[in-house]
């Protein structure tokens, strides 16, 4: 029966974004909408009857595989179309589901005037699916299926707005990038079918602690492997340059797909391989210590760089690099629970800013807006609730989830200790980027859009630019029309909002050290043969931690007061100071130029080396060169036809001689 | 008189057609000097046909001569056309066929 | 049964001629459905595990020991199929269109499909070659005649620096390209059935052949010469020299098919003849044609993604599809001969489409050049999500069956030696480049001036439609030609595997 | 006395032979090459082909020299410079012309066939040579060659009568003197015919 | 002296009996005014009579005539292609320039002749019937490439084809005396059984010397290179029938007696002079395909494909086999249709467009006139050896022998000069098909030809009677030329039959190992 219900969680978004796609013509917006939001209403209450099933079974059996049909079968590499579900699985899948659902009704009013409104949601269903695709995969194969096509949908979305050419570069950049990635879980998906016989999630994880002795340097290639892939989806370092440009998607998409769930695949996935992994712990060191280093950089730059969206973007990456960094060094449930709360808020974040956004007449430029507070109160009260669950203000869902994961590190000790330290300085920074947007946007005297929307009661109209470039653009596809909406007029983002909001402040109540801890053991059945499921902190020092983390918390907020509201000069003085500091944090650590020089130049210098040399000279000049040796032979021979009779004859005599002088020589 | 003798007066002969069709450019000459080519042949013909004491050779020497004076019609004919038609008689002039 | 299937098409490209020229078009469009409907009559009632099937053996030449020998089995049948499937399209968009001289362009097309079923079905080595060289001729005339010059710098139909193309010049260097391959391969087959027959019967049937065997030797030698066509004919790094030009001045149905099906003859050809009759030479060289395949991915992605003339990154990519395809077969193991096969079909079925769209791109913009183009998507939605597809299944993303093909190819690969996988792995990412490029470049941007994005008419739509929808319906379930397939495959790279042990 | 005679008529041929290449004047060329042939038959009846070397007095140095002399008096003579600028024909031609010679003797002096080191066996048959022996071998064993020779010359006979023969085209064209030659040269061609299919 | 008549066995001369009397029927013709029209008719039909004497003669296996000659397999099959390349000439002739000039009757009577002389030399067998034979053959069509004697081109030719064909004539005499002297025989047979008795003969200097030089003789007839280089010259210049026939039946005519003369007369020697007939062979496939690239006139280039043509046909004469004659003569079969599609297609394409046989001529005549386009496409791609013509099988068969023989590299030779002549036979067709006819730069075919344009074609105005030189609408032009049926028949058929024994080539593989079957006494 589990099964059932999980077949029909993918099968309830699939139809979804079938029928809206193909119905694009026949059936009006709002419906297409509406079916929308069914569909994922629906594949999230299956995702619930799942979990009812599952809960049902006794801890020891808590999973279960099913397969469709073969999917192809050879050399005994055998693909089955299967899902495997176990806590796990239904914890993404509820997770997804959810906050994709409070997205889809968010998305429902923000892009009503958009008329590309079938092909969003169509999209956005389709995504969902290819997610639940991922975290239900049975098998690696169905792994990077779901894989490649989350990175599809994230495409897509991504250059929803395909007549922006900044749109369709960062959709490019996004889905090459998730290519690599995926090229990563190509040769790991063979490595452990080499190894071990298989791609069944079920038989791998059952034989590699057989098979492999820890840090083989097969199980070490097989998760390096798989790190490429989970580092390319969640744009961790060196792969992390796509997601600050997928910001050209609607907000809506950022939410859901850049903040709360695609991006996050790569922690599901170490989490599902934790096996794997903790036969590697090489490769899980470098899991961790690449999410400290993301978490650090991205910090660093979410201070420095104005566009609201991409500071949320790169909030985004530091704490994926903080669930990197748990699952990395064992903190399974820390890291999911992590990475759970952070859709709520981060969500949540994403929300309020597109309502800002679409208040600013689409601008993005922090410097530019003020003043929000009066002119949107409800979105200014859930971007202050956003803002401290990300910074991790005590009681709220993030300092729970967070400070597990730190504190998970001290506990391990040796040179995680390190690490400790890094993410509580990575604490500190998210505390005050987060503060930086709240004081910078909400407080002081308004400015002229939010003047504008005090005044009149309803948002500024203004020419439709390309928020990057500036650029005028036309509006007849895909843009959003002149209404604007924004969340203080629109009940369905408002709902939307207001769940997360709740949920940002109490989920954290879920995993009270000491206290319930349920993510963690309903994540037991999952983790139950793992070397640390059983290793965890006592309450006592989660409880330090905790109050660590949330004084961090506090002073990074007070610092953020300090900078943005007390002293408002400082930031220049800084800036001023430390140019050369900053200069690196705008420009994101260099990392596009380094990606650039690193990769994309050689690669392109190789395709004009290929285009303007080797094709021209090797190819065309080898063959213009056999048909000119021909040519001139031929030349060769008319030159020596020249029509003159006794020039014939002479070749005659010529012939006749040779042939004479080699029969003389014969004769001997 | 040993057979040799008569074979290399005939290669002789038939060396001096050779030149003479290679260095003449006047058709009537150079016909000539296919006379000479193949009355070379014809000597060595009959020289064989001595040495083999067969008469054979001798047989087809005359049928050489028949053919030797067709060649010569025709070749002859073909000059008095051009000569007709105020064509140059010199084989070097003869390039309107070429390359 | 195997012999109707064969002629049938040019028979019907026969009756075109006598037909009045306005029916020519759909004489030709029954006939290419009746020859798809013989094939599918033949796969009904074919047999996965046996063997080769529905044998024609009939003395053709006794005074040279050919015969007209045909069959099929797992390997051909879906070659069969692609072609036949694939012809229907190419054959209803110029019926849409109408072309110049209907009645010869169809008797072309049709004697195309012909010699190309012939190719496939051939089991006797010399009616191989014959179908092999045959095949070129008709496209020799279709690019000739229905094809056009393409210009130099500063003609806005060619394509900026991509240098003057006559359609002469480019159909002769194709000929001569792929004749230069197929001349040897005549004489390789001759010296094969003659040295493997020993001072016996001559007898060019394949099974005869490979039953009998060759000294090694010899192998080494009549194996490059029929390496020699079928690399030409895919055609694979570094003997595509005559691919740019002809791609660029042919008439895009014909470069459909061309491009579809043809190519895959070669690739069809190592698994039919070279492997099980030279598995010495085969495993001798494994190692210069893995090079060389993989050398073609490489190389193919590369120009792919720098070239701006939509056929030219088209055929790039088809070089570097083959790639895969041969590096997969040279694994010598039903991993990669499997994948190979899998992903010759799909390749297939996905450039046949991938053409059409390229001139119905053309129709809209004008040209066929990336530079200036964009935007189209904007009023033709289901245009736009056609040549999505389209991209997808060519940059082989996952769920598609050709990703099914790479990855068992790739597994195929790996098995060999990681080295060879990786590398060409890094061609999967390329493809997703490129791919991509052409798919934005064309439907996305904004539009400029004088681009007229329209919907697709019905009548395209309903050509475009079934290929879409048979990539589709395989992406779910490649198992069927897997399946099917294994047997023969297998026993194809069996004979090499033994060998190499 | 056969080596003398040999010498003078291996000389004379050779020398008239020379000459026919070097004359500058196609007239005297023709008379060289009649002086050659006389030489020759003498030759000829040194390698006791009394037949052979009447016929080729008569038929050869008389009619068909005769059509020489006409044709060459027709068209006249050319202005040809006697080195020309070509020289790879004016000297190689020559040079190579000679090694053919030098190759030839090599495969005659070199032979291992050691009746060539003889005059040839005495013992050859009666009449060997005479025309009786001859025309015997003809209608014998070389009827066929002999009947081809004929048609040959017929042959022959209608090319030259086509080649140079007046036709409907030329009326009025041709002077006196061109007719006069016209018809000469049609009867010279008869009269060879007629001595081939005589003889 | 008593006199022995040679027995004459007349079933077997009926070939050449009837072919005597069709020329001296023709011969007398020429005299009256009224018969000679139908000259063509009379033409046609002695050889008509002769190839039914071959037919009926199709199973002989006979020596004639003292040993003179031989009717078997090999002198049938070949005797064919040759009568039936003259019946094209004849056809191709009707209405051309040479023959009306030449007085018709005077024209096929030497046409007769040298087709004469091929009957003979492909059916001889002894060294005198052999130099007979070959002069006969040649003699005539000296003449008849002169006797379009309105262009100078015409009288260069055939003056120039003399003198070098007498070149060669000399030469093989010469190396007939030397194989004389060294077997001391006159027949093929008893050459073979001389040589083989003499104390090393085989290999004396004397018979080889003797060997090369026939072979030049014979190389030089057949044009192969070295000694091809009359031909390229001789088929531009000569009449257009005149240059088919020579194409076709000399090439058959030559082949035979090449055939017979080396594999009967030398065949004890063949170690000795296979590799030599190898070079030469490979030597002419090169130099007659890059020869042939660069040309503009079609006959032109069709001779230099002709030196490339007999390269390949010389390999199956290497081989010395059955399989190789057989290969051969099939080869030389399918070269007969593809060479009479051709030229017919010149001939027509002549009348039509002021004599000009540049290719140019022919832009854009696949649109316009699809019936003269498609058999020379089907000749071209034959000539090419693509399939599914007659020129793909033949070359398949002489691979095969040479293959068989172990003679690869020249099998890879042959391959190597197919690819690139298909640079120049593709160049045909696609000016026949992929280019647009070129409206103003061709001369009208029914309009007056300008003096510049006869003076580019090689007329000399000034030296022609008045009713000729310029003014006039040239009297042979024939714009109606694609409509005559004697002119597009042959075109038609032979096209036809390129491809019908491309596609069912067991007929003309039974036809050809009729041929080889005839030497299976001297050969394996």
């Amino acid at each position: 029966m589990t099964a059932t219900w999980a077949w029909l969680v993918l099968l309830f978004p699939l139809l979804g974004s079938l029928t809206i796609g193909l119905t694009f013509k026949a059936l009006p917006d709002r419906t297409a909408g509406l079916i929308g939001v069914a569909a994922i209403v629906a594949a999230f209450v299956c995702g619930v009857l799942a979990l009812i099933g599952l809960q049902g079974e006794p801890s020891e059996s808590r999973h279960v595989a099913s397969s469709l049909w073969e999917y192809a079968n050879v050399g005994g590499l055998k693909i089955d179309l299967g899902i495997y579900v176990d806590p796990l699985s239904i914890f993404m899948v509820l997770v997804v589901t959810g906050v994709s659902s409070l997205i889809h009704i968010y998305s429902y009013s923000y892009m009503k005037s958009d008329q590309g409104y079938h092909r969003f949601f169509s999209y956005l269903n389709f995504f969902v699916f290819s997610m639940l695709v991922l975290v239900l995969a049975g098998n690696f194969v169905m792994l990077i299926v779901g894989w490649a096509l989350v990175g599809f949908a994230s495409y897509a979305l991504i250059s929803y707005w395909y007549r922006r050419n900044t749109a369709t570069k960062a959709g490019m950049k996004a889905f090459v990038i998730n290519v690599i990635g995926d090229i990563g879980l190509y040769i790991a998906a063979i490595l452990i079918f080499k190894n071990l016989g298989s791609v069944d999630y079920g038989t791998v994880f059952e034989k590699a602690p057989e098979v492999f002795s820890t840090n083989q340097w097969e199980i070490v290639a097989i998760c390096l492997c798989l790190l490429v892939g989970a580092f390319a989806k969640s744009a961790q370092m060196p792969f992390h340059t796509w997601l600050a440009d997928a910001m050209e998607g609607p907000t809506p998409v950022s939410s859901l797909i850049h903040a709360a769930t695609m991006v996050t695949a790569g922690v599901y996935l170490i989490a599902r391989c934790h096996t794997l992994f903790e036969l590697a712990p090489t490769a899980a060191d470098v899991a961790a210590f690449v999410g400290l280093a993301t978490l650090l950089i991205a910090g660093t730059i979410a201070l420095a760089v104005t566009d609201l969206k991409r500071i949320i973007a790169y909030s985004t990456m530091s704490q994926i690099g903080y669930m990197f960094v748990g699952v990395g060094i064992g903190a399974y449930s820390a890291g999911m629970f992590h990475l759970m709360t952070h859709a709520f808020f981060k969500a949540l974040l994403f929300m309020a800013a597109g309502s800002i956004i679409s208040a600013m007449a689409n601008m993005q430029d922090i410097d530019k807006m003020k003043g929000f507070r009066k002119a949107m109160p409800f979105t200014a009260a859930t971007l202050i609730i956003g803002a401290l669950a990300l910074s991790g203000f005590p009681g709220m869902s993030g300092w729970f989830s967070k400070d597990e994961i730190i504190d998970f590190a001290h506990f391990r000790r040796g040179m995680y200790d390190w690490m400790w330290v890094g993410m509580l300085i990575g604490a500190l920074m998210t505390a005050i980027y987060s503060f930086r947007i709240i004081f910078r946007i909400l407080p002081g005297p308004a400015c002229e859009e939010a003047q504008y929307l005090i005044d009149k009661g309803h948002v500024i109209h203004g020419e439709p630019k390309n928020p990057a470039t500036n650029e005028v653009e036309d509006t007849e596809v895909g843009y959003p029309g002149e209404e604007h909406h924004i969340a203080e007029q629109a009940g369905g983002m408002k709902f939307a909002m207001a769940i997360l909001a709740f949920l940002s402040i109490v989920a954290g109540v879920l995993q009270i050290p000491g206290v319930d801890e349920v993510v963690t053991k309903f994540l037991e059945p999952t983790f139950e043969n793992s070397v640390f499921a059983h290793m965890h902190p006592s309450t006592g020092e989660a409880w330090l931690g905790l109050t660590e983390g949330g004084l961090i918390s506090i002073a990074g907020i007070a610092i953020a007061w300090l900078l943005y509201i007390k002293r408002p000069d400082l930031p220049g003085k800084f800036r001023q100071r430390f140019s050369a500091i900053h200069t690196l944090c705008v420009n994101k650590w260099y990392g596009d130029e380094l990606v650039d020089f690193l990769v994309t130049n050689p690669v392109k210098a190789v395709g004009r080396f290929c285009n303007r040399v080797f094709e021209r000279f090797a190819i065309d000049g080898a063959t213009a060169g056999v048909a000119g040796l021909t040519r001139s032979a031929g030349a060769a021979v008319r030159d020596i036809q020249s029509g003159m009779l006794r020039g014939y004859a002479l070749l005659m005599l010529f012939g006749i001689l040779a042939i004479a002088v080699y029969f003389l020589i014969r004769s001997l | 008189m040993d057979i040799e003798w008569y074979i290399v007066l005939s290669a002789l002969l038939f060396t001096v057609g050779f030149i003479g069709v290679l260095v003449r450019r006047n058709p009537v000459v150079v016909l000539l000097c296919l006379e000479l080519m193949l009355s070379a042949g014809a000597l060595s013909l009959l020289a064989f046909s001595r040495m083999l004491g067969n008469q054979d050779g001798q047989v087809f020497v005359l049928i050489v001569l028949v053919v030797a004076a067709c060649e010569v019609v025709v070749g002859l004919g073909l000059v008095v056309a051009m000569y007709r038609r105020r064509l140059p008689l010199d084989v070097d002039e003869m390039k309107e066929l070429k390359g | 049964m195997l012999s109707s299937i064969i002629w049938t098409p040019l028979l019907f490209g026969l009756i075109g001629l006598l037909v009045p020229k306005r029916f020519a078009a759909w004489v030709a469009v029954f006939g290419a459905v009746i020859t798809l409907g013989l094939s599918i009559g033949v796969l009904a009632g074919f047999d996965p595990d046996g063997g080769m099937q529905f044998v024609t053996d009939v003395n053709w030449i006794p005074g040279l020991g050919v015969d007209y020998s045909l069959g099929i089995d797992g390997v051909s049948i879906f070659l069969v199929l692609l072609t036949t499937v694939a012809w229907i399209p190419a054959i209803c968009f110029s019926a849409i269109r109408g072309t110049e001289r209907p009645a010869l362009y169809y008797l072309m097309l049709l004697a195309g499909e012909t010699s190309t079923l012939g190719a496939f079905l051939a089991q006797d080595l010399l009616l191989f070659v014959l179908f092999f060289d045959l095949m070129i001729v008709p496209f020799y005339f279709l690019f000739g005649i229905w094809g056009r010059d393409r210009g130099g710098e500063g003609d806005p139909e060619g394509s900026p620096g991509n240098g003057l193309v006559t359609v002469q010049s480019a159909t002769l260097k194709m000929i001569v390209f792929t004749l230069i391959g197929s001349l040897l391969m005549l004489v390789g087959a001759i010296a094969a059935a003659v040295i493997s027959a020993d001072g016996g019967t001559i007898t060019f049937s394949i099974q005869t052949i490979v039953a009998r065997g060759l000294p090694g030797g010899s192998q080494n030698w009549i194996f490059w010469f029929f390496a020699a066509a079928f690399l030409v004919k895919m055609p694979a790094f570094p003997l595509h020299g005559w691919m740019p030009d002809a791609y660029r001045a042919a008439p895009l149905p014909a470069l459909a098919v061309f491009s579809a099906v043809l190519s895959k003859v070669g690739a069809y050809g190592f698994l039919r003849v070279v492997l099980p009759m030279m598995p010495d030479a085969s495993d001798l060289f494994q190692t210069t044609i893995l090079v060389l395949a993989v050398g073609s991915i490489i190389y193919g992605s590369a120009m792919a993604f720098t070239k701006t003339d939509l056929r030219l990154v088209l055929g790039f990519s088809s070089v570097a599809q083959l790639g895969f395809i041969t590096a997969g077969i040279f694994a010598f193991n039903s991993s990669g001969a499997e994948g190979a096969v899998l992903q010759m079909v799909n390749h297939g079925l996905v450039v046949v489409p991938a053409f059409l769209i390229v001139a119905m791109i053309a129709e809209r913009t004008g040209s066929e050049e990336l530079g200036p183009m964009g935007g189209l998507a904007k009023k033709a939605p289901v245009f736009a999500a056609i040549f999505l597809i389209v991209t997808m299944a060519t940059l082989a993303i996952p769920a598609s069956a050709n990703f099914i093909g790479e990855f068992y190819i790739l597994n195929g690969l790996f098995q060999v030696d990681a080295a060879w996988a990786i590398i060409a792995s890094s061609g999967v990412a390329l493809a997703a480049f490129y791919a991509l490029r052409m798919y934005q470049l064309t439907m996305h941007n904004p539009l400029p001036d004088g681009a007229d994005s329209r919907e697709l008419s019905l009548r395209d739509a309903l050509v475009l439609i079934p290929m879409v929808a048979i990539v589709v319906v395989l992406a779910f379930c490649p198992q069927l030609i897997v399946h099917s397939s294994e047997q023969a495959v297998d026993s194809s790279v069996a004979v090499v595997r033994e060998v190499a042990k | 006395m056969e080596e003398v005679a040999f010498f003078i008529g291996a000389i004379g041929a050779l020398g008239a032979a020379a000459a026919v290449v070097a004359l500058k004047n196609p007239f005297y060329s023709v008379l060289a090459l009649v002086i050659h042939l006389v030489f020759l038959a003498g030759i000829f009846l040194l390698l006791m082909a009394q037949f052979l070397a009447a016929s080729l007095i008569v038929v050869y140095a008389g009619a068909v020299m005769v059509l020489y002399v006409f044709v060459a008096a027709y068209v006249g003579g050319i202005e040809e410079p006697k080195w020309d600028a070509s020289p790879e024909l004016r000297v190689i031609g020559p040079i190579m012309a000679v090694a053919l010679f030098v190759a030839i003797s090599i495969a005659v002096l070199g032979s291992g066939l050691a009746a060539l080191g003889t005059p040839g066996p005495d013992d050859i048959p009666a009449g060997f040579g005479t025309p009786e022996a001859i025309g015997h071998l003809m209608m014998e064993d070389f009827l066929i060659a002999f009947e081809a020779a004929s048609l040959l010359l017929l042959v022959a006979a209608v090319a030259a009568i086509v080649l140079a023969g007046r036709r409907r085209g030329d009326k009025g064209s041709g002077t006196e003197q061109r007719k006069v030659l016209v018809k000469a040269d049609e009867q010279a061609n008869a009269q060879v015919a007629g001595n081939g299919e005589g003889a | 002296m008593s006199f022995d008549a040679p027995t004459m066995d007349y079933a077997g001369l009926s070939p050449i009996i009837a072919l005597t009397t069709g020329l001296v029927v023709l011969v007398l013709a020429a005299v009256f005014d009224r018969i000679k029209r139908f000259g063509p008719a009379l033409a046609l039909l002695a050889y008509a009579v002769t190839a039914g004497c071959l037919i009926w003669q199709w199973d002989a296996d006979v020596d004639l005539v003292s040993g003179a000659l031989r009717l078997d397999g090999l002198a049938v099959v070949l005797s064919l292609l040759a009568v039936v390349s003259a019946a094209v000439a004849v056809l191709l002739a009707i209405g051309d320039p040479s023959e009306t000039q030449a007085g018709r009757s005077d024209w096929l009577a030497l046409l007769t002749g040298s087709l004469l002389g091929m009957v003979i030399l492909t059916q001889a067998t002894s060294m005198l019937t052999f130099f007979v034979g070959l002069e006969l053959l040649s003699i005539p069509l000296y003449a008849l490439c002169g006797t379009n004697l309105r262009r100078r081109e015409s009288l260069e030719s055939g003056l120039k084809y003399l003198i070098v064909g007498s070149v060669g004539s000399a030469t093989l005499l010469y190396g007939l005396a030397m194989i004389y002297g060294a077997s001391g025989a006159t027949g093929f047979q008893e050459i073979a059984d001389g040589l083989q008795a003499g104390d090393g003969m085989l290999t004396d200097s004397l018979t080889l010397v003797g060997v090369g030089m026939v072979a030049v003789g014979l190389a030089f007839k057949i044009s192969i290179a070295p000694f091809h280089q009359w031909t390229p010259d001789v088929y531009q210049g000569a009449p257009t029938p005149v240059t088919a026939f020579m194409a076709v039946a000399t090439k058959a005519a030559g082949f035979a007696i090449f055939i017979r003369f080396f594999l009967v007369a030398l065949g004890p020697l063949v170690d000795q002079w296979d590799v030599m007939l190898a070079a030469l062979a490979a030597l002419s496939i090169v130099v007659g395909n890059v020869g042939a690239l660069a040309q503009t006139s079609l006959k032109r280039m069709l001779g230099y494909s002709g030196v490339a043509q007999a390269g390949y046909m010389l390999a199956g004469i290497v081989t010395a086999t059955q399989a190789g004659v057989d290969a051969l003569v099939f080869y030389l079969a399918a070269y007969v249709a593809m060479n009479v599609a051709a030229f017919a297609v010149v001939v027509i394409r002549e009348r039509q467009s002021g004599f000009s046989d540049d290719i140019s001529t022919l832009r854009g005549l696949g649109r316009e006139k699809p019936l003269l386009a498609w058999p020379l496409t089907i000749a071209m791609l034959a000539l090419a050896g693509l399939p599914p013509t007659a020129g793909f099988i033949g070359k398949l068969y002489l691979i095969q022998a040479l293959v068989d023989d172990d003679w690869t590299w020249l099998a890879v030779m042959i391959a190597i000069g197919t690819m690139i002549s298909l640079g120049y036979y593709l160049r045909v067709v696609a000016a026949l098909w992929m280019s647009p006819a070129e409206g103003d730069e061709a001369v009208p075919a029914d309009g007056t030809p300008s003096d510049a344009a006869a003076a580019a074609a090689g007329i000399d105005t000034a030296s022609l009677p008045p009713q000729i030189a310029g003014a006039q609408a040239d009297p042979f032009a024939d714009p109606q030329a694609d409509r005559r049926w004697y002119l597009l028949a042959p075109a038609i058929i032979a096209m036809a039959a390129a491809l019908f024994f491309g596609i069912i080539p067991q007929p003309l593989v039974d036809f050809a190992q009729h041929a080889g079957d005839a030497l299976s006494v001297w050969i394996s």
